[in-house]
């Protein structure tokens, strides 16, 4: 049998082991809740991931056509159960816009306060469990450490660690108590080493680099195309942030807030400087940016804390009285996204005039965010599953509602 | 560009598409016709000045008052609501298409829309949910089955006229 | 009653041995003879370190039960879908697999009890210069360019540096590992005519 | 050359007791002991490892580890957790293949315990030892490869589709790595000249600078390639693909609890212990302390009887000092490091492992031939060293072939 020169595509290797459908999840501990991963492997060689979701479903929309406007925000801090506060923020926000209604002073720099160390806690949860998935399992200590003291912090503030119910339309349900701006001060001075000790443990770690870079590597048009929104957006180069670019309604609540919005231009991520360069072997867009931009956001809102510090301790007291539940919603719709630690989480409410709104539906930012993995885990390996869903940083609650 | 200039620009080069629009709503939408949907999405999105590259969601809403005492001021309908938004030129526009409940009125034919995934990929899930909750079949998705609720569920749960079922696999309903 | 204790451990191990090797040849499940062979050669592995032969002990040891059967598991394992694992053989392969493996078995206990006096093997080097002893020790020097049997060469530089057989003896086996890794891809990439081009309709990928 | 203080091995002072024709009782009753010896060793070992690793990691995340079992600092925590796994009910699965599944553990443990046989734990006549081999690094490096067998059989016994991937990974990344941690190992034997261990360990004992880690820049370096094979070949730390529990549940060990599950665990710990003495020998100057301090204070064996049972007993409580810092070592590895992806290990193993061992390989030898005395002797000659690096082997093991010997002499 004369074996002549033949073009690589044809030649096809008869060495096919069969091709195994292998079950990773809905109970797998690298599967960030209940998400259910059907890899179709040759080998170590994924050839296509089905993601099946629906194992939290409890259909909290349904609920939202029974419940008055204001009933329905613990609904709401229970979708994504890591940034309860931005949630709660989200569909303050948009039955606010709905009823044109204005947020005292006080009440809108509390929110920005709260919702950004809500963000600071939620990235520590994405930056440990990322470590634990790509097997060091020190960070996820030290990351949850620290997150602690932020419950305490909303502890004191709200009396509960997960699902708060504490923003509200109309302001906040309540005032701080006393002493407790010096103990955030004290937490932040706190806070700062330990972002340096997670950057020696993890961003500069070559193993880690060697994990993530070029892997999973969502282009900017792909990204905006599936509609994934947040850190992840951001990753892929495109500068797009709500609490800058959003609607006026949005961006009303950062009025007078100095910040920058993390998105790598021209090889650079801005303010970068103590922290590790940007390695040679990483490709715009892949995990070990989304990994990146999650971390350098954590600054950004330490800065953001301090900033509503200050203006809270300068603006007049009272922060508004929450919505009165027999308050009727004036007829029409509303549709708002506001920037949630894990992209945009969108709400739209829809009222006939009634007090109870007569559809509430949820926008989630990881639904999208969810759906590229299929297209991120084709042709990858095994050990590269857990990577990019880890760097896609999703939560189940948010996915099923 | 604001909501207005944008309905101005779509209408001179697809006429037939629009079937109405109101601008003074908080958030102000215009209606196109379900059959010219795929035709005025790609416009929306490969035209220079609106590039609306960025499908937020895509919401289906139930238009039924099932309260006999309360009087209702829409004849029963359904709404499938898009909301886009452009990141170039950083504005939104809202797209509705209304829908009879029941496909030529026969109980049980759901209701028909041409799909938009291959114009956003974010529509693929985003329809599926629809159809899963809302009943609304959209023509030409590459892969229309249930995504939220267990695939051999019977009804659409955000309908208004939904019925829990009795029991689903020998567990209680109501 | 003096037990001469070296002859004793030498039969118990060659017993174990048999008894693995039987093992073999009698299970069924594939993987099960995978593990029967370890025992099999871990026990001739013990022979070598009861006949004083260390480093032949390890030799044995690393090369055949860590390296060779790894790979037999590996392979194995890999290729033994639930179909394949539990092979049943026929009476009659049986039947032929007894006549072959006696007429063998005969020949090898023919030649085992042809030798004279089977004595531990200290007592036997004592006494005899090693080339006149049945020994493969001169052969075993004589691969490393040692010659006993030419003791009585005259020149005493020649004596010195008899062509060894060890090098010849590497570059063989580097040859065969070389020829094996190309046997190897080349088995792998089959020719695949695309179906468009198939003129006479064969279903394509027939042809290898 | 001090004179050796000969002592009569375990075996015949056992014998003295026994009327004549019980001679071979003396070996057998010899031949427990020392396997009790070692055993308990080995178990203690992986207690210790079990209650020190939770406390290492427990410093290095800023907590307490156990602090409630058996006083303060938990000592009892090991024994706790033993009692606690011999009670759970180890199970089997239904589809698995009932031998395997119950002889893989036993297998696994066997492997890893049998090298032990071979390591000296002090030096001195004929050196504590189990079994003097001639050969102990080639029967050490040998018995280590037979460990990944058990791994294969509980990953097919198990009969689970994860079990069966961590097993593959797991024998994979063993059978690759063998290659470079032998060539790692060869370089001390060669500088050495030998590969019994005791030998190699009293080369080594005048202070630190004789170390053979010291001995030339390549052997330094060495050391390092030989730490990374050492752990890629007991699956720690960055290289612990078989357990990755984000991906593979558990690997192998997914299906196992209770007793068996322990037996696996000890184990890995008795390897990583045998592994860290192997590396203390070969690199550390193994009993030979950082300074000849048997030598001052008269500990050595030509001072006869009970100094010379002081001189090694301190060596050996300075060989596993060693040994219990190359563990350490692991463990610090294990709680800081991320896990590498299974073609990373193979291509480390593959493209940086053989390579530079092999080139470590040929300048140990271009160093050997050009400078016999090693590093220290080249910059200050010490006649008795240079002597005694450069002589051939003088202390021949007990019993040499002896046909070999009279072949040799006629020449």
């Amino acid at each position: 049998m004369v074996l002549e020169r033949v073009d690589p595509e044809l030649a096809e290797f008869d060495v096919h082991t069969d091709e195994l459908l292998v079950n990773m999840g809905p109970q797998h501990p690298s599967t960030h809740g209940v998400l259910r991963l059907v890899l179709r492997t040759d080998g170590e060689v994924v050839k296509e991931v089905i993601p099946h979701i629906g194992y939290l479903h409890r259909c909290a929309e349904k609920i939202g056509e029974n419940l008055a406007a204001r009933q329905w925000i613990p609904y709401t801090d229970r979708m994504d159960y890591l940034a309860g506060m931005n949630m709660n923020l989200g569909w303050a926000l948009t039955v606010e816009k709905l009823l044109g209604l204005e947020v005292p002073e006080r009440a809108r720099h509390l929110r920005v306060l709260i919702a950004e160390l809500n963000r600071i806690a939620s990235h520590l949860v994405a930056a440990g469990t990322y470590g634990l998935d790509l097997g060091s399992f020190t960070p996820f200590v030290h990351c949850f450490r620290e997150r602690e003291k932020i419950l305490d912090l909303f502890e004191r503030v709200c009396g509960a660690r997960l699902t708060y119910s504490y923003i509200t339309i109309g302001g906040v349900m309540a005032d701080l108590p006393r002493g407790w701006l010096d103990e955030c001060e004290a937490f932040l001075v706190s806070f700062e080493p330990v972002i340096d000790d997670l950057h020696a443990l993890l961003t500069s770690n070559a193993i880690l680099i060697h994990r993530t870079a070029g892997i999973g590597v969502l282009s900017p048009e792909m990204a905006v195309s599936y509609g994934c929104t947040g850190p992840v957006l951001r990753a892929s180069g495109v500068n797009w942030d709500l609490r800058r670019d959003g609607e006026p309604w949005c961006t009303r609540t950062y009025v007078g807030y100095k910040f920058e919005v993390i998105a790598e231009t021209d090889g650079r991520y801005p303010q970068d400087a103590p922290y590790p360069p940007v390695p040679s072997a990483v490709v715009l867009g892949d995990c070990w940016h989304r990994f990146y931009v999650r971390m350098l956001e954590v600054v950004q809102s330490v800065k953001l804390a301090r900033q509503a510090m200050d203006y809270y301790r300068k603006s007049p007291p009272g922060v508004g009285e929450p919505l009165r539940l027999v308050q009727k919603l004036p007829k029409g719709e509303a549709y708002l996204e506001t920037e949630a630690p894990k992209g945009q989480m969108g709400f739209m409410v829809v009222s006939d005039g009634t007090t109870v709104p007569w559809r509430a539906r949820a926008r989630s930012s990881s639904f999208c965010n969810l759906s590229v993995v299929s297209e991120l885990c084709r042709g990858c390996l095994i050990a590269d599953v857990p990577a990019i869903v880890g760097s896609l940083d999703i939560v189940l609650g948010e996915i099923d509602r | 560009m604001d909501t207005p200039a944008i309905l101005e620009k779509l209408k001179q080069n697809i006429g037939s598409g629009i079937a109405g629009s109101n601008l003074e709503a908080i958030d102000p939408w215009v209606e196109v016709a379900p059959g010219a949907l795929p035709e005025v999405c790609r416009f929306l999105r490969d035209e220079p000045e609106l590039r609306f590259n960025m499908l937020h969601c895509i919401s289906g809403v139930d238009y039924l008052q099932t309260d006999p005492k309360k009087k209702s001021e829409w004849e029963p309908h359904l709404e499938v609501v898009y909301h886009l938004s452009s990141l170039v030129h950083r504005h939104r526009l809202v797209l509705k298409v209304i829908l009879p409940r029941w496909k030529d009125n026969v109980e049980g034919q759901l209701p028909e829309v041409p799909t938009v995934s291959d114009i956003w990929r974010t529509a693929d899930w985003h329809e599926r949910e629809v159809y899963d909750l809302s009943g609304v079949r959209f023509q030409g998705h590459p892969d229309l089955r249930r995504i939220l609720c267990p695939e051999d569920w019977v009804g659409h749960p955000l309908r208004k006229d939904y019925q829990m079922p009795l029991e689903y696999h020998g567990i209680r309903g109501r | 009653m003096q037990i001469c204790w070296h002859s004793f451990f030498f039969l118990l191990v060659a017993l174990v041995a048999c008894w693995f090797a039987l093992a073999v040849v009698v299970s069924s499940n594939i993987v099960r003879m995978a593990l029967y062979l370890v025992g099999c050669l871990g026990a001739v592995a013990g022979l070598f370190f009861l006949a004083g032969a260390d480093f032949l002990g390890g030799l044995q040891l690393m090369i055949y039960v860590g390296g060779t059967l790894v790979l037999l598991a590996f392979g194995v394992m890999l290729t033994s879908r639930s179909q394949f694992v539990s092979m049943k053989t026929g009476a009659a392969q049986w039947v032929l697999a007894v006549i072959v493996g006696g007429s063998l078995l005969a020949v090898l206990l023919q030649g085992a009890f042809s030798v004279a006096r089977w004595a531990p093997p200290d007592a036997l080097a004592g006494d005899r210069p090693p080339q006149s002893a049945p020994t493969a020790g001169a052969l075993g020097l004589g691969l490393v360019g040692v010659r006993p049997d030419k003791l009585d060469q005259e020149q005493e530089r020649l004596r010195e540096g008899m062509a060894g057989y060890l090098l010849p003896f590497e570059v063989i086996s580097v040859h065969l590992v070389v020829v094996l890794v190309g046997a190897a891809y080349l088995a792998r990439a089959r020719r695949r005519i695309a179906a468009a081009t198939r003129p006479d309709g064969e279903p394509p990928g027939s042809s290898t | 050359m001090p004179e050796y203080h000969q002592y009569p091995s375990l075996a015949e002072f056992v014998s003295t007791f026994l009327p004549e024709s019980w001679g071979w009782l003396a070996y057998v009753l010899a031949a427990l002991v020392h396997v009790a010896l070692l055993l308990v060793l080995a178990l203690t070992v992986a207690a210790a490892s079990n209650w020190f690793e939770r406390k290492v990691s427990a410093r290095m995340q800023d907590r307490l580890g156990p602090t409630r079992v058996g006083g303060r600092f938990g000592w009892l925590q090991s024994v706790a957790d033993g009692i606690k796994l011999l009670t759970k009910e180890d199970l089997i699965p239904r589809e698995a293949d009932g031998l395997l599944f119950r002889l893989a553990p036993y297998l696994s443990f066997c492997a890893s315990f049998s090298i032990y046989l071979a390591l000296p734990f002090a030096g001195g006549a004929g050196g504590w030892v189990a079994q003097r081999l001639n050969i102990a690094v080639f029967f050490v490096l040998a018995v280590a490869g037979l460990e990944v067998f058990g791994v294969i059989l509980a990953g097919y016994g198990s009969g689970s589709k994860w079990s069966l991937f961590g097993a593959m990974r797991e024998a994979a990344q063993v059978v690759s790595y063998e290659v470079p941690l032998a060539l790692a190992a060869l370089i001390p034997v060669m500088v050495a000249g030998s590969m019994d261990l005791v030998r190699i360990g009293n080369l080594q004992k005048d202070g630190f600078w004789d170390w053979l880690i010291f001995h030339d820049p390549f052997t330094f370096l060495t050391f390092f390639v030989y730490l990374t094979c050492a752990v890629a070949s007991v699956n720690r730390a960055p290289f612990d693909l078989p357990e990755a529990e984000s991906e593979l549940v558990a690997g192998f060990m997914t299906e196992y609890s209770g007793f068996r599950w322990s037996l696996f665990f000890m184990a890995e710990y008795a390897s990583m212990f045998a592994v860290s003495v192997l590396a203390a020998i070969l690199f550390f100057g193994g009993w030979n302390g950082p300074l000849p301090l048997a030598e001052w204070l008269g500990l050595t064996q030509s001072h006869g009887g009970l100094a010379a049972y002081a001189g090694n007993f301190l060596g050996m409580c300075n060989l596993l000092a060693k040994s219990y810092l190359g563990v350490i070592v692991m463990m610090w590895l294990r709680w800081t490091l991320p896990r590498l992806r299974i073609d990373q290990v193979m291509t480390v193993c593959l493209k940086y492992c053989i390579p530079v061992a092999a080139a470590m390989l040929l300048g140990a030898m271009v160093w050997c031939y050009a400078l016999p005395g090693g590093l220290v002797r080249a910059v200050r000659p010490h006649p008795e060293a240079a002597a005694r690096w450069g002589a051939p082997p003088v202390d021949q093991p007990p019993h040499p072939p002896a046909a070999l010997a009279a072949g040799k002499g006629g020449r």
